[in-house]
C-alpha cells in the first residue's frame, strides 16, 4: 500500500509525522529517523547557545526528512505568531506546527489563542498545522481559518495514555476536508493503530519513541503500526457483534 | 553600548550591524555559515536574515537570536 | 526483526497464524495466505463430499503453509479426541488445535471438556494448542496437562469484540512456560497489536480476515499489526502518566 | 449390504474392503489419489490408512469418511 | 449525609438538577419531581401558542422546585443573551443555564460564542450556568469570566454514553473554583454515581430520566446514584491494585 | 422500592451482601453493618486461639444479621468440604460461601476443584454459594451442581478493579436460573451499581467497604448504589446512540 | 396595521398597547393572568413587562412573545 | 498422652473427652459457654458437638478447634 499522503501542497512519504523532542542523542535521532522511515520531524526554536556543535537540521537534511518547526512553549498568540515568523526566517519554510498552550501543567491547547494565532499565520501566507484538543467545533474553526491540517490530541503531551475519547476523533474525522493528524498522548504500537483504524490520515509522536527504553525499536513500531491502522481502515473490518459467530462449517460434523 | 541578548546584558562597541553581533555570538557556535538555521528579531521584531548586515544596533535594543533544536 | 518463533519442536516463520472459518473462495484463501505471509493455517475436519473438485490442503501447500487441523464443533472430549485422531490419519500431522466448546451460542470453551481432551490427546502423542478462555488457572492447568502452547480468547469466536479482559492476558502471559497465542475475538489491526504488546507470543485470527470487506488488505494489516506489537512490546513503551510532559525544552525562550 | 456412510443409509455389495468403500464413495471426489487429505472411522473407530485395503466392512456398520475443510 | 450545596447565593437541597425536556406529560413530570426530589428544574423558553392551557411553571411551583431557564437552541452569543433576558422578565430569575451549541448534529457547545455571551451575562449581572465541553482550558476561562459553576458534558447531549473521558472530568474539577455540574450524556445511575466520585458537586441530567421506559423510577435510581457517588467520594474510595489481596486471614488454617 | 430478595428458601432484606473480611475493629464492623443494612455477612473459620474475648458472632447477632460461613483459604475441594462441615457445626447453618482457590497470589477460583466440591456440598444437603471466575460455562456447570446462586467476580479480590469483563457478567446472568452475586472486585459505588445494571440479583463485597478510609460511609454509599442499579435496571435505560438528540424543543424558536 | 407575530403575519387595528397585544395572544393561553412566565421582544429588544402597558405597537415591527416550556 | 492442638504440640493427662479439652483451650476464650461458634475435627474428621462429652481423646491425635472470625 502507498502510504504517502497529501499535506497542503506536498506529497508526504509517509504517515508517521515525528516529534523530535525528548531524543537522548543526534545519534539516537538518526537511528529513529532511519527506523520510522518518516518525511517529517519537527523542530523546536530556541535561543542560540555560542559555542554548540553541530545543528539538528544537519541530521535531518542527510535523512532528507523534511523540517516542520512548531511554536511549543507559546502561550500566547502574539508569542506563536513571532516564533513562526523566526522559524520561517531560520528554516526557510512556511509550515509550522502551531502550539498555543495554556499553561505548563496540562500543556493543552488554549482555543482562543490558537485560532487567533491560525488567522494571523494563515493570513501571512503560513502552512498552519494546528495541535489542538479533540473538541469537534474547534477543529472545524481551525479549518474553516485555513488550516491545512488539524492535528487533534489523544491525551495530553508526554501522557502515553492513547485515545482518550475515540468519539471525538472519529466525529473529527467525518467532517474533516483537510488532513487530520492524531498529535499526542500515543504511548504504544495499538494507540497509533487505532488512530488511523479511526480515520485520522496520519500520527505525530515524540516521547513515545524519543522516550521509550530502545527508541529506534519502537520507531519501527510505530510505522509498522500506522500501516496497519491504515490498511485496516481502508479494509472494512468485520461489525462487532455481542454474540458469538463460529468460524468452521457447523453442517458435515461426524458422528464419534 | 548596552544590549541585551537573548536575555543577558552585553556591552559591546557602537557601531555593530545586526549580522556582525551574531557572527560573535556564534563563533563556533550551532549554526552553519552564513545563518543557515538562525533568525534574529530586534526588540521583539523579526529582522529578516537580508537586513542583517544593514541594520545598525542601537543601545539599549534588545537582542533574540534563535536556532532549531529538537523540540515538539 | 525477525518474527519467527518456536512452537512445539518446530520455527515458525510468523507470528500470524490465520484461521481459514470463513473465507468466502480458495481464490480469496490463497490472496489471503500471501498477504498475510502466514505460516500455519487451520482447517477443519469434515464429511467428505463426493463429487467435490480441489481441496484446500492443495492451496496451503502451494504456499508452503504448514496445515492445522482443529477440533471445531465438538462438544465432549470423546469427540475432540477422535477428531484429532482423524485429522492425524488424514494430514499426516499431530498438531491439533483443540477445540471443545460448551454451546453453539456462546462458542466458549468447557473447561472441564477441554482439559480431559488435552490429557488424552497428551498421552497419544499429540501436540496439543488448546483454544481457551482467559482463566489463568484454566491456563495454567492446560501447561500443566503438556499443552504445547495455551490459547486465551479476547473475547468470544467472531465477535470482534477485542481483548475484554487484558489484565486476564497479562496475568497468563506472566506465567506461562509455553508460548501463548490469541486466539478470538480480534476484529481489526490495533486488537492485534494489543494482544502481542500484552505479551502474546503469537495471534490466531479468522473472521477478522475471511469476513473483513477485503480480506487480503486486512491480511495485510494484520501482518503488520503483529510485527507493531511484536516491536513494541519489546521496545519497552513509556509509562502512563497522568499529567502532561513537556515534550520541547522548556529552556531557551525567548521573550518575544 | 446396508451401511450408514456419513449419516446416510447405504446399500451395498457384500464382501467389500474400506479402501474400496471410499474409492466410491469420492468418485471424481475431493481427496487426492490414495486418499491424502481423509480419514475414516468405523462405529466411531479410527481406522488407519494402512489397514484400510485390509479391511472387511460388515452389515449394519457405520463409516464416517471426512477430509480437511476452511474452518477455525 | 446532608446532600444540599451552595451553589451562588442559593443553598440547593439536592445534588440531582433536573433538564425537563422529553419529558411525555406534565403529570410524568410531576412523578419524575417527586421521585428524583430535585430541588431545580431546567425550562427552555418558546413561543407562546394561545390557547394553550396549563403551564410547566404551575407543576414547578407545586413541587417547590426553583426554575432555571436555559439558552437551548441558540447559536450565537446574540440569542443567547436575548434568551436569557426574556428568561428573566418571563421567570423574575436572573439564574440562566447558557446553552451555545454549534450545530445541531452534534450539539456541542461553540467556545467562542460560549465565552463570549457567558461575559456578556456576567456584566449584565447573571448569574451564570454554562453547558460546556470537557476542555479544562475553557472551563478555566468560563470561570475567569465570572460563570457561577462550569457545567461539562460527559457525553453529546442525548447519547447517553456516560463519561467519555474521565480524565478530563477529574481535571476539570481538580482545578475548580466553583461548583461543577456534569451535565450530559448521563444514561444510567453507574454514570451519576461514576460523575460524582470524579468529584462533581452535582448531576443534571434529562433524557436518562425522561425518555426511559419508566421516568419515575430512574429518577429514584438517579437521586440514590448521585447520593452513593457523593458518599463514596468522600469515604476515600481503596486504591486500585493489580494483584489480589486476601480480605480472609492467612494465618490460623486448620490442617485437614 | 422493596430490595427484599429471595436466595433459596430465605428472603433477605438487602441485596448488599457484606464481608467482614478487612474490617479493621468490631466497632467498625458495628458500624459499617448499620451503614450497610446488609441483612447478611461473611465470617471465616479460623483456629481458636485461648483468651480472646468476644466474637465476630455477638455483633452480628445483635444486629440481626444472619452469619455466612466462607471456606476462604481452601485450595482443594476436600478441604473445603471439611471446613465447610466445621463451620455447620459450629454456626448452625447449612449455608456456606464456597471458595477454593488456586494460589494465593491470584486467589483465583480453581474451576477444578470448586465444582467438585460444589457436587459434594449439594450432595451433603448444603445451600452452596460458591464463588467463581466470570466464565458463563462454568457458572452454568455450578448451577447444574445445584448451586443456590452463582457469585462471579469482577475482578480479582482486593484489586477494586471494579467489573473487568460486563459482557461475561451480562452473559451469566442472561443465562441463570438461580440469584447471581457479584462478588469480588468492587472499588467504589459505581462499580456496585453497573453490577446491578448488568443484571446481578446482588453484589458481595468486602475490602471496597472494610478497607476505605472512612469503612462506614463507604457502607452508606454501598447501600445507595444497590439500590440505584437495581432501580435503574428496572426503569429501562435509554439506549445509547452515537449522535446527539436534543432535549429541549427544536420548534417554536424566536427570531432575536 | 401590519405586525408580524411569532413569526406570523398578522393585521391590528391601529393604537394597540403591547399589553393588549398579549393579552389578545394569549386569550386562554398558557400564561397566568398579568404575564406570568412570558416575556416579549420587538424588533429583538426586550420590553420589560413594567413598559408593556405603555409600550405603543407600532406598524411593520416584529414582536416574539415567548412563555416557559419543558426543555433542557 | 501426646496431642497436637491446632498444630501445637500439648501433653495432657489420659482419660480426656473432647469436650473436656475444648473446655481447657477456650478458658476464657473467645466462643460463648457451650460451644456456640466453635467446633472440632479429630485426625481430619469433624466431631459433631453433641459427640463431643462422649468423645475420648487418644494419643497421638491431632485436634482442630476452630471458630468464627471476621473473613472473605
Amino acid at each position: 500500500m502507498n502510504d504517502s499522503f497529501q499535506l497542503a501542497d506536498e506529497l508526504l512519504a509517509s504517515r508517521l509525522i515525528l516529534g523530535s523532542g525528548g531524543v537522548p542523542s543526534m545519534q539516537v535521532l538518526d537511528e529513529v529517523l532511519a527506523a520510522s522511515q518518516t518525511a517529517m520531524c519537527t523542530v523546536a526554536m530556541r535561543r542560540a547557545h555560542p559555542g554548540t556543535h553541530g545543528s539538528i537540521l544537519d541530521v535531518l537534511e542527510r535523512r532528507g526528512v523534511r523540517v516542520l518547526p512548531n511554536t511549543a512553549g507559546c502561550r500566547t498568540a502574539h508569542e506563536a505568531v513571532r516564533t513562526a515568523q523566526l522559524a520561517r526566517e531560520a528554516l526557510g519554510t512556511n509550515w509550522v506546527k502551531l502550539e498555543v498552550v495554556a499553561d505548563d501543567r496540562t500543556l493543552l491547547p488554549d482555543p482562543f489563542e490558537l485560532l487567533e494565532a491560525a488567522e494571523a499565520l494563515v493570513a501571512q501566507g503560513f502552512v498552519v498545522l494546528p495541535y489542538t484538543n479533540d473538541d469537534p467545533v474547534l477543529a472545524r474553526r481551525l479549518q474553516q481559518a485555513g488550516c491545512a491540517a488539524v492535528m487533534p490530541l489523544g491525551s495530553p503531551i508526554g501522557t502515553g495514555l492513547g485515545i482518550g475519547n475515540p468519539d471525538n476523533i472519529a466525529m473529527i474525522v467525518s467532517e474533516a476536508r483537510v488532513p487530520v493528524i492524531l498529535d499526542a498522548g500515543i504511548g504504544t504500537a495499538s494507540d497509533a493503530a487505532l488512530a488511523m483504524e479511526l480515520g485520522c490520515d496520519a500520527v505525530l509522536l515524540a516521547s513515545a519513541i524519543t522516550r521509550a527504553q530502545h527508541p529506534a525499536q519502537m520507531a519501527a513500531a510505530m510505522a509498522a503500526a500506522v500501516s496497519a491502522g491504515r490498511l485496516a481502515r481502508g479494509a472494512g473490518r468485520i461489525p462487532k457483534r455481542h454474540h458469538a459467530r463460529a468460524s468452521s462449517p457447523t453442517e458435515g460434523m461426524p458422528v464419534l | 553600548m548596552q544590549l541585551t541578548i537573548n536575555g543577558d546584558p552585553h556591552t559591546v562597541a557602537a557601531q555593530l550591524t545586526l549580522a556582525e553581533l551574531i557572527d560573535r555570538h556564534r563563533s563556533a557556535g550551532n549554526t552553519s555559515p552564513g545563518g543557515r538555521g538562525s533568525a534574529a528579531a530586534v526588540d521583539g521584531e523579526v529582522v529578516p536574515r537580508a537586513e542583517w548586515s544593514t541594520f545598525a544596533v542601537r543601545d539599549g535594543q534588545a537582542i533574540e537570536i534563535l536556532t532549531a533544536v529538537q523540540g515538539g
